[in-house]
């Protein structure tokens, strides 16, 4: 009996919802379904909870807990301005709203075959519409389930949603106006997305890289089998020599940093270099080199070098392996640390070849309040700045590759540069010859550098 | 076996990821996949390097006992105290949370903060004019500084007379603004283009165990 | 005066040190207020989210340490306040292992009450192996984040149910302290075509324009300057505005630090040339 | 009871911090060992939950995904350097990890950033800033360009190139003051603000 009434108040009451005039601006409908209440409908479409009460107020309705099921819900604009037109004028213009045209779907080219491109033509009322919804069914009778949306003035979509390769698809699109009235397109289909076996768009890149590895091969080949490369003067590389010199007239030592990347790093490998010359020449004049590294790996490979350069002088006996020490892999209290020993042993010249962090300030500040010759190279860029102010010598960037090509005229560095080098000529000209032809309208250059 | 296959297979995982680049077709993606999943999987391990030297170095310094051995005392505590709390808590415990808010987070963030005064003293000491690059920088530097922060607009538009304010709204701003979008980028997009040739190049030794000197840490 | 010129070149550090403290803490005990003006790279980043529909995801990358707390975690809170309030969901992950629980604390504060864990936004927290977990995630999510930070599996949050891979994020942010910007646009926003928006440290910022120039990043958040600028678009007062004042007088005393140095250094070098000529 | 002591611990810790600004001392010291420490512990509990619990045992136990232990032995190889007579075996958790970067990085890095920075660098001869950015570019290419001494004409265009540079670097000089004054200020916010309440 209670079950029955409540059934009866049910029906009375969407009778008496479904009565509300519909008479003012709209953004758009819901239909109710279980567990939906206003106070989230206004947070979804206000962004604002509290604003259910003008939901509930415009519906006209009664109490907000007891909403039939599938009642249409007419959700109005916040100033909810009062407009002239009753539900069934609204309902005539949604006839007269024009859908998309001329759908199509096909397979994305150069993909592996897991997305679908639709196109159309816009809506004759595009200016009226919201945004476009994508719809996509297995069967071209039923079951769309939207897959995406573009807004207005937009007529391509790319589907990459959940598709299976060689399945068969149907497409059609929805368009929405600001009050969420809505029409749809003919369907489309089927269309299969497919995978391709090269990917069109990067066929330049491919060519690229191709001639790039080939040249800097030819380049190491070469050098392997004793072709001699010239390397133009760096500033700064005169000045080991004679930092090394200062330090031995003034009877003090050498600090040589390597940074504080490890051993794969391109900057540390060419740090190694210059250090195996510096290590060399310091072993001649009996100038001890002092070398606190932060990390394990790079410290036993330093100890290598300078031993090996006191064998190559002929002074293994001036080899002090204690010289060369793993201080700790914290970058503060490596610092801290090396800053010490730089007070403490005040030596005369200071090397930092290598990638830095921030602490490249403290360390260069420091050495340089003690007075030593410094000398830096560096492919960190955003320590440079710090290094160009407080050192007497940088090498910047790839001159710090240069120069331990340049020392150690190892024919790996060598020919790896030249290869680097005629490559950058390649590019110097590609330049100039695109810009030149860009600026009478031909695009052959700037078509090769531009990627779909 | 010590050193053909490490290469051999450092050669095929480079050439994989770059087959799977130009050619997005089935296998070569299924194969992209798992490579990463296990090049992810293999990464975690990483850990134990750093770990262990670590480890060994304070430990000496305990061993030895070395005037640094308090200190190592405290590395050991340290670390004990957040593994043990953060494995057994779980890492959004409350527990956790705590001491990386209290006890971590406020030592590292003081530590850079350091920086703030090195970078004064810096600038007091060693940024000199000397030579014509020099003073370059240092007019570049001094034009952003003024400009970045808000005093710089507030100044020029409280001195200049309202025909320049006409003019530039906000001179230093603009100032700025052109050298990080025109010199700034240009010479920035140079190093770039060269530092990319370098990598790559670096990339191409290694896929060839021409350059292999990860290779020396297992002698 | 002489004297006096070399006694300053070489003034105890330390001296120089209290000057920075002092322009630092008094600021912030009495506030001037110095009005922000924004930037347009600033302003591309607001724009691009002010324009996303509602509902739609963004992915945030908290790609930094407790060191820059202070330059990155105000452009953190802005960016999720600004997704928050829109009702975009947000999609929170770091590649810096320590990173992992600051994106926690973060993503809890920003959301408060206006956001909640599993519908509005959802913290992956942190993976190992850098390039190749951006590159995978561009296939599938939950192949490197099963669970989300706390260890809940993903598939039991609403949220992500619609997102799958970077073809369901609108857009996805770096914040950064170090070089992954590099990593997302190489390895992420070419690839998959995302665009990608860059919050970074001061320190790294001018070494972006190259890519702003291309269009690789939309918009540009640089340091506590460009957090400040968020902040005002976004209408919150927060740590990067309160410091403005303090970062004005501190960058005039360095401006001036320099200019003194200089200074002297050029009357010294003055007075050496003319003893050598004598 | 717990926030009021933490904000205590870290005011203390970051005060022992700033003892290092007059010199080296016991209470730096003990800071920077325990930041050392707990750092690590941070990580390790980190790479536990994160990674080994979330990549390796939820796969296994909720997926019964079992070929996730085969990047995982390779991975337990990094344990080979302890044990002198097998510590070749480290390298193929290395090799594996250096291949997959390698190759993934060649045609990646060639088409973000060698394609579309020369890509956006063709432009035509048409604004001022355009023909400075085309210029600068080359100027600062051939700087870096090793092959010739830099001489004549040629050492002119490179010491335009390393105005370029030391413009550049200028500016991020500038640009950094700003970073470096911010963590000050965050630590300064912080002890007037959480720790003593002085600043709202």
């Amino acid at each position: 009996m209670i079950l029955l009434m409540g059934l009866a108040s049910a029906g009375s009451l969407r009778a008496q919802i479904e009565k509300r005039d519909v008479n003012f601006e709209i953004l758009g409908t819901v239909t109710m379904k279980k567990g939906d209440i206003l106070w989230n409908l206004a947070r979804r479409y206000y962004g604002d909870p509290l604003k259910w009460t003008l939901i509930k107020e415009k519906n006209k309705i009664p109490d907000e807990r007891t909403i039939p099921i599938g009642i249409v819900i007419y959700i109005p604009t916040v100033e909810a301005k009062k407009i002239e037109k009753k539900v069934e004028e609204i309902i005539a213009e949604k006839k007269a709203f024009a859908p998309v045209t001329s759908v199509t779907a096909s397979d994305t080219p150069s993909d592996d075959g897991k997305s679908v491109t639709i196109t159309w033509e816009l809506s004759p009322d595009d200016d009226k519409v919201s945004q476009y919804e994508i719809l996509r069914s297995s069967t071209a009778s039923g079951g769309f389930e939207p897959v995406g949306q573009v807004p207005a003035k937009t007529n391509q979509y790319v589907d990459e949603r959940d598709l299976i390769r060689g399945n068969e698809y149907y497409y059609k699109v929805r368009a929405t106006d600001k009050r969420g009235i809505s029409a749809d397109s003919q369907v489309f289909g089927p269309v299969k997305p497919v995978a391709q076996w090269f990917n069109e768009k990067y066929k330049f890149i491919g060519i690229a890289a191709i001639v790039f590895c080939g040249i800097i091969i030819y380049c190491i080949y070469h050098a392997r089998r004793g072709q001699e490369f010239f390397v133009r003067r760096i500033a700064g590389i005169e000045a080991v020599d004679e930092a090394i010199g200062r330090a031995t007239e003034m009877g003090r030592s050498i600090l040589f940093l390597t940074g504080l990347s490890g051993i794969g790093s391109i900057s540390t490998l060419a740090g190694l270099n210059i250090l195996s010359r510096v290590a060399r020449r310091a072993a001649e004049y009996d100038t001890p080199v002092l070398i606190p590294a932060c990390d394990p790996f790079v410290m036993v490979v330093e100890r290598e070098i300078v031993k090996g350069a006191h064998i190559d002088a002929g002074k293994l006996d001036t080899y002090k392996e204690d010289n060369i020490y793993f201080v700790s892999d914290d970058q503060f209290a490596y610092v801290a640390a090396v800053d010490g020993l730089m007070l403490r042993e005040r030596p005369a010249a200071i090397f930092y070849m290598g990638y830095f962090f921030a602490e490249s300030l403290i360390l260069a500040e420091t050495g340089n309040s003690t007075g030593a010759i410094q000398i830096a190279g560096t492919d960190s860029d955003t320590q440079l700045p710090f290094f160009i102010a407080a050192c007497d010598y940088t090498l910047i960037g790839e001159e710090l590759y240069a120069a331990s090509a340049y020392l150690s005229r190892e024919p790996l560095l060598l020919g790896s540069l030249k290869g680097q080098d005629w490559s950058k000529l390649v590019l110097i000209a590609a330049i100039v010859v695109g810009v030149i032809l860009e600026s009478f309208g031909i695009h052959w250059v700037s078509h090769f550098f531009s990627v779909p | 076996m010590k050193l053909r296959v490490p290469l051999i297979l450092c050669f095929l995982c480079g050439l994989l990821m770059i087959v799977q680049f130009f050619i997005p077709h089935p296998p070569f993606t299924n194969m992209y996949e798992k490579l990463l999943d296990w090049a992810i999987i293999i990464s975690i391990f990483t850990i134990v390097i750093g770990l262990s030297s670590l480890i060994k170095l304070h430990y000496t310094r305990i061993a030895r006992k070395t005037p640094e051995r308090p200190y190592s005392v405290v590395v050991f505590v340290g670390m004990a105290v957040m593994a043990t709390v953060g494995i057994i808590n779980g890492v959004n415990g409350k527990e956790f949370e705590w001491l990386f808010k209290n006890v971590q987070v406020p030592m590292q963030a003081t530590m850079f903060s350091l920086l703030a005064f090195f970078i004064a003293s810096a600038a007091y000491r060693a940024f000199r004019a000397r030579t014509l690059e020099a003073t370059l920088m240092l007019v570049a530097a001094i034009v952003v500084m003024f400009a970045r922060v808000p005093i710089g607009s507030f100044l020029w538009q409280h001195i200049m007379p309202d025909s320049v304010l006409q003019w530039r709204e906000n001179l230093p701003e603009d100032v700025a603004g052109w050298i990080f979008n025109v010199p700034s980028m240009a010479a920035r997009r140079a190093i770039l283009l060269g530092v990319s040739l370098g990598a790559v190049a670096t990339s191409l030794k290694i896929m060839l165990g021409i350059e292999r000197s990860y290779t020396g840490s297992g002698e | 005066m002489a004297d006096f010129i070399k006694k300053i070149a070489n003034i105890d550090r330390r001296y120089i040190f209290i000057l920075i403290a002092l322009t630092v803490i008094i600021p912030l005990l009495f506030p001037i207020g110095m009005p922000v003006t924004e930037t347009k790279e600033v302003m591309a980043v607001y724009d691009y989210i002010e324009k996303l529909p509602q509902g739609s995801a963004i992915l945030v990358a908290m790609d930094y340490d407790p060191a820059a707390l202070a330059e990155v975690y105000p452009m953190t809170l802005a960016v999720f306040h600004h997704a928050f309030s829109r009702k975009i969901k947000v999609v929170g992950m770091t590649l810096w292992n320590t990173g992992a629980a600051l994106g926690e604390l973060a993503m809890r504060e920003a959301a408060g009450d206006i956001a909640r864990v599993g519908e509005d936004y959802v913290y992956l927290g942190y993976v190992v192996g850098d390039v190749n977990v951006i590159m995978r995630m561009g296939e599938d999510i939950s192949a490197v984040y099963p669970t989300d930070y706390g260890g809940k599996p993903l598939a039991e949050s609403p949220m992500m149910k619609g997102i799958k891979n970077y073809k369901d994020i609108a857009l996805i942010v770096d914040i950064a302290a170090g070089a992954t910007p590099e990593l997302w646009v190489a390895y992420a926003g070419d690839m998959f075509k995302k665009d990608i928006a860059v919050g970074c440290t001061a320190v790294s910022a001018v070494g972006y324009y190259p890519f702003l120039n291309t269009k690789q990043i939309i918009g540009l958040i640089g340091g506590m300057k460009g957090a400040a600028e968020y902040e005002k678009l976004v209408k919150s007062r927060g740590t990067a505005t309160a410091g403005m004042d303090s970062q004005s007088i501190a960058h005039i005393l360095i401006i001036l630090l320099i200019i003194i140095a200089n200074i002297s250094y050029f009357v010294m070098r003055r007075k050496d040339k003319l003893l050598k000529k004598a | 009871m717990g926030t009021v002591i933490g904000v205590w611990i870290a005011a203390g810790l970051t005060l022992c911090v700033y003892s290092f600004l007059y010199k080296d001392n016991p209470f730096y010291k003990f800071a920077e060992h325990l930041y050392v420490g707990v750092s690590v512990g941070y990580t390790i509990a980190i790479t536990w939950h994160q990674a080994i619990v979330r990549l390796i045992w939820y796969p296994i136990k909720s997926e019964g995904n079992y070929t996730v232990l085969i990047p995982t032995v390779i991975g337990l190889l990094m344990f080979s350097r302890f044990i002198p007579k097998y510590r070749w075996l480290i390298r193929y958790p290395l090799a594996f990890m250096i291949g997959v970067s390698a190759g993934a990085s060649i045609p990646r890095t060639m088409r973000s950033f060698v394609f579309e920075q020369m890509g956006a660098t063709l432009a035509p001869f048409t604004t001022v800033n355009a023909i400075v950015i085309i210029i600068g570019v080359l100027v600062t290419l051939i700087y870096f360009y090793f092959s010739f001494e830099h001489k004549g004409p040629v050492g002119v265009v490179s010491k335009v190139g390393i105005m370029f540079l030391m413009v550049s670097f200028g500016a991020g000089f500038g640009y950094t003051v700003m970073a470096r004054i911010s963590l000050l200020i965050g630590r300064a916010y912080f002890l007037l603000h959480d720790w003593l309440h002085i600043v709202r």
